[in-house]
């Protein structure tokens, strides 16, 4: 019969119909030049206003890098997180507000410092970059919680940044900034991450938000076109769904019988 | 209770106060405990790997299979990344980790998280019953929060009709979408909870209130 | 010729290799299946447990460093070092006298079960704390949020049956239909972004082989 | 309000977690649990498996998570053992064998004969490659089981080697992953259903994959145990604690909802 095994012939209709939408974005927004502009998420529309706000008050901006877990899954969690740190990093010099990075991470510690240097000196301020504009704290888990739980208070942050790979100490630090009367901006990727989050922040990123957030802030025409791909993908998706539900509402299972041969 | 029985579970509350002890304030009795866990699991891990290798691997290399010291050799590159200088052979191993994990896992959630996701959606069945009810509240919910997640679209998101049908349908998906974390958050707490219960319960049975 | 070897040339090679051979095999069978045999059963299974060890021992070799260096507190350091000590303890004992021996499941349940569960429950007290402090409904959404939470709550609770039969049927309602659908949502999502990053990584876009020396 | 300020809210709110736990415990008042369908689906397919069945087990349990899934586990293992069903298991998680040996002396393997009517195999890291690898050719990755005797001597493995020779692959007290694995590795790749007694933290995500019947049941973490040893009969840790899990839902709903009220009052009333 058919060389494709029985059964998953659409699959590979599927994986092959994907890869080209992915690839037909990245190619119109790297190689064509037509780069995909998307609404600043909410969540980075805070982050401008607090920075300012925090400026105003006198009170230092916090960023959390989060836990550097080395999966290749949490690669990509990383590159968002590092993209939304470049991007605060060249807010809080432009309005010169305090900025503190704390990281629990040896991994993710060499990248995020090298980011905020480059970052404080585009803007042209880099005597703003001082040793404890970032500290690594801790690589345990409870150790680095009290360790930033005492620095919100000692600097009585007004803005509290966690978007990114965390795991369960995140709700310990969402709360402390919350007791110190900081807003909390934060986001996750993994579902069994984000009720944590979404109950403690003001604003948050959930699921791929983080990525799209990433991309924003980082302006990569690649991961912005990838993003287009990505959008038309889903929309494929709602298309057979919209119509599979058209014709099982007519009685005929053809759709359905056509997605398992 | 035997003698070393007894000994064991007093150090088992022990540990438990020490580690408790957080809650008053960060002191070196947690700070101990949190080592010793870390230390203990690394270690343990080291001689559960190495207890495979030497009763599995190993054999089947000098028994028949002598091919087997290929992959051998190749994932002991992986050293390469604790030896300043060699990260790259580090890179050769961790190639064949990524490109069969991704590759694995995509091959699978075709299907699983894809198709069969596609199908169950769209097979709304119409029969005035509550299954029926349900699966078309699930045909629902389920594209209302699909479009949540679409992105360079919102960019041109103006005004107009389209636009305030975009706007409307992504702000009820955020609607399901939160209804569905306020279930994991429940699920979430739940799951520490047994831990809990069976640690206070040593404490408790240990000091014979119970 | 050897900085040939030290790019990731050669390593993204092997990914498309990878690849290539797990949908090969999986959409087309024959003789696939004989190279996925070999890539998953002898390599895979072998690379994988090494890199277990791998990552051990660099938590030791961070720990070892950590405890060397004059800057950090001495408690900190101390706590580094019997990191270190425990972890070479354990290993010795296992190995010599296997897992299954007296000692060795004397020194697990007593000592290594207690620690790692109740460093893994405090974070009950401090969800405690949270609820009161921090879950705040701002907004529609979170609104929603904290009902849906509380109602899923009252039907994990064998007690929420007996305040009020509807609650389990509710809260079962929202499980089976509102979590399932986003979820769902949430499924389709993480397809699409896997094959995006799978082409990133083909592509050689992604630095998932860490960064150059 | 000036007492709750001095000890400061965190302190007595970690009392309140302590004595609405301690309580319960001292007084059980014994609540009985509602069965759900994923438990009662997981039950009858057991039940349902013709004699002589093949059952492939994954334990994948962790020490730091596992009394979240052992009440669930201990009870499916009590209803497998009872069965006559073939049953071949190993470990996904270093901690397995030495839990599931605890494990163990609550079971009562009955005449079974190990070697004959189950085998024990040993750990092995790897993941989800691992799981693929053991559908694949399960005598390319265990050369022997966990006491070290050789594959090749024991009778229950004489005519096993892949996936398709099992009816059943069960994933006991997965709380990363290991489930997902399973579905996508033995269910898609080789068709053979998944059953499993998850954490309660990975059961919602399960949820789409039983609706789609990839997994045919599953239990909900520690609520879960106390409806599965309803199913069997056979009281234990699941059915003990509820009134402690009863006791502890309550006081979180309370907190959340005095915070939000008090929140509410205070923005609303100062306007602040």
């Amino acid at each position: 019969m058919s060389i494709i095994v029985e059964g998953r012939i659409l699959q590979l209709v599927f994986l092959l119909g994907y890869s080209l939408l992915i690839l037909y974005g990245i190619n119109r927004s790297v190689n064509q030049g037509k780069v995909p502009n998307i609404r600043q998420p909410a969540a980075i529309a805070a982050i401008e206003e607090h920075v300012g706000r925090a400026v105003e008050m006198g009170r230092p901006v916090l960023f959390q890098t989060g836990i550097g877990d080395v999966s290749s899954n949490a690669g990509a969690t990383h590159m968002a997180m590092l993209g939304v740190l470049d991007y605060t990093a060249k807010l809080a010099a432009n309005k010169e507000a305090k900025f503190i990075c704390t990281t629990p991470s040896p991994t993710l510690y060499p990248m995020a410092e090298e980011i905020i240097r480059n970052s404080f000196l585009t803007e042209g301020k880099p005597d703003l970059f001082t040793d404890d504009t970032i500290q690594f704290l801790s690589n345990q888990q409870m150790s680095y919680c009290s360790a930033v739980m005492h620095l919100m208070k000692r600097e009585n942050i007004s803005l509290n940044i966690q978007i990114g790979f965390f795991q369960a100490e995140n709700l310990i630090t969402l709360e402390a900034a919350k007791d110190s009367g900081a807003v909390n901006i934060g986001g996750a990727v993994r579902t069994l991450r984000i009720p944590g989050m979404a109950f403690g922040c003001d604003y948050f990123l959930m699921g791929e938000e983080v990525f799209a957030a990433g991309a924003f802030c980082s302006r990569d025409p690649l991961r912005l076109g990838s993003l287009l791909g990505q959008d038309l993908c889903k929309l494929a998706a709602i298309i057979v769904i919209l119509l599979g539900f058209v014709l099982v509402a007519a009685g005929s299972d053809f759709l359905v019988n056509l997605l398992t041969i | 209770m035997a003698m070393d029985a007894f000994v064991g579970e007093a150090l088992t509350v022990l540990f438990i106060i020490l580690a408790y002890s957080y809650l008053i304030k960060d002191n070196i009795g947690f700070q101990f405990v949190q080592a010793t866990y870390v230390g203990f699991g690394v270690g343990h891990s080291l001689v559960m790997v190495v207890k495979y290798f030497s009763e599995n691997t190993f054999p089947s290399i000098t028994s028949g299979n002598i091919l087997l010291v290929v992959p051998l050799l190749v994932g002991l590159l992986l050293f390469g990344r604790l030896v300043k200088g060699y990260l790259w052979l580090y890179r050769y191993p961790l190639a064949i980790l990524v490109g069969v994990g991704l590759g694995l896992q995509l091959r699978g959630m075709l299907k699983a998280n894809l198709i069969d996701q596609i199908i169950s959606t769209m097979n709304v069945n119409l029969s005035a019953t509550v299954d029926g009810f349900n699966s078309i509240i699930i045909f629902i919910f389920v594209l209302v929060s699909m479009n949540y997640f679409f992105f360079t679209y919102r960019g041109r998101q103006g005004s107009g009709t389209i636009g305030s049908i975009q706007n409307l349908l992504m702000k009820s998906g955020q609607y399901v979408l939160m209804g569905a974390f306020g279930a994991g958050f429940a699920a979430a707490f739940l799951s520490r909870l047994a831990v809990f219960m069976g640690i206070i319960e040593q404490v408790v049975t240990f000091f014979g209130l119970i | 010729m050897s900085d040939l070897f030290r790019s990731s040339r050669i390593p993204l090679i092997l990914i498309w290799v990878a690849v290539l051979i797990i949908f090969g095999d999986y959409f087309f069978g024959g003789v696939f299946n004989q190279a996925f045999s070999t890539l998953t059963v002898e390599w895979t299974v072998i690379i994988a447990n090494i890199a277990i060890i791998v990552g051990g021992i660099s938590i030791l070799l961070r720990s070892i460093m950590v405890s060397r260096r004059s800057s950090v507190d001495i408690v900190e350091r101390i706590m580094h070092g019997w990191q270190v000590v425990i972890a070479v303890f354990i290993f010795a004992i296992g190995t010599a006298f296997g897992t299954t021996s007296g000692t060795y499941n004397w020194l697990y349940t007593y000592i290594l079960l207690p620690s790692w569960r109740t460093v893994y429950t405090i974070i009950i007290f401090f969800m405690a704390t949270a609820s009161y402090r921090a879950f705040r409904a701002r907004s529609g959404p979170s609104f929603v949020m904290l009902i849906c939470g509380i109602l899923v709550l009252l039907r994990n609770a064998p007690i929420g049956m007996r305040i009020w039969p509807g609650f389990y049927s509710i809260g079962t309602w929202i499980l089976d239909v509102v979590n399932m659908s986003g979820g769902r949502a949430i499924m389709i999502g993480s397809v699409v972004g896997a094959v995006s990053l799978l082409i990133r990584i083909l592509l050689g876009k992604e630095k998932i082989l860490g960064e150059s020396e | 309000m000036s007492i709750i300020q001095r000890i400061g809210y965190r302190k007595i709110i970690y009392l309140l977690v302590l004595i609405f736990t301690v309580t319960p415990m001292i007084y059980p008042f014994g609540l009985p649990v509602e069965v759900s369908t994923q438990s009662n689906d997981l039950f009858n397919y057991i039940e349902n498996l013709p004699a002589g069945s093949k059952v492939a087990i994954n334990f994948a349990a962790f020490a730091g998570m596992y009394p979240d899934s052992q009440a669930a586990t201990r009870a499916v293992l009590i209803h497998i053992m009872k069965r006559p069903l073939d049953i071949v298991l190993w470990h996904s998680g270093p901690d397995g064998p030495l839990l599931f040996d605890a494990e163990m002396e609550f079971v009562s393997v009955g005449d079974r004969v190990y070697g004959e009517d189950h085998v024990y195999l040993p750990y092995v890291g790897g993941g989800e490659a691992t799981m693929a690898a053991i559908a694949e050719n399960i005598r390319g990755v265990f050369s022997v089981d966990i006491d070290g005797t050789p594959i090749d001597n024991i009778p229950l493995m004489q005519n096993i080697n892949r996936a398709e020779d099992f009816d059943l692959i069960l994933v006991l007290a997965d709380c990363g992953g290991a489930t997902e694995w399973g579905v996508r590795q033995w269910n898609i790749a080789h068709g053979v259903s998944v059953g499993g007694t998850p954490c309660s933290i990975s059961y919602p995500d399960l949820l789409p994959f039983w609706k789609t019947g990839s997994i045919i049941g599953m239990t909900n973490g520690v609520r879960g145990g106390g409806e599965y040893e309803l199913l069997v009969k056979k009281p234990g840790p699941g059915l003990k604690n509820t009134d402690v899990m009863s006791s502890l839902h309550i006081l979180f709903i309370v907190l959340i909802v005095v915070g939000n009220i008090g929140d509410f009052m205070k923005r609303s009333g100062g306007g602040s």
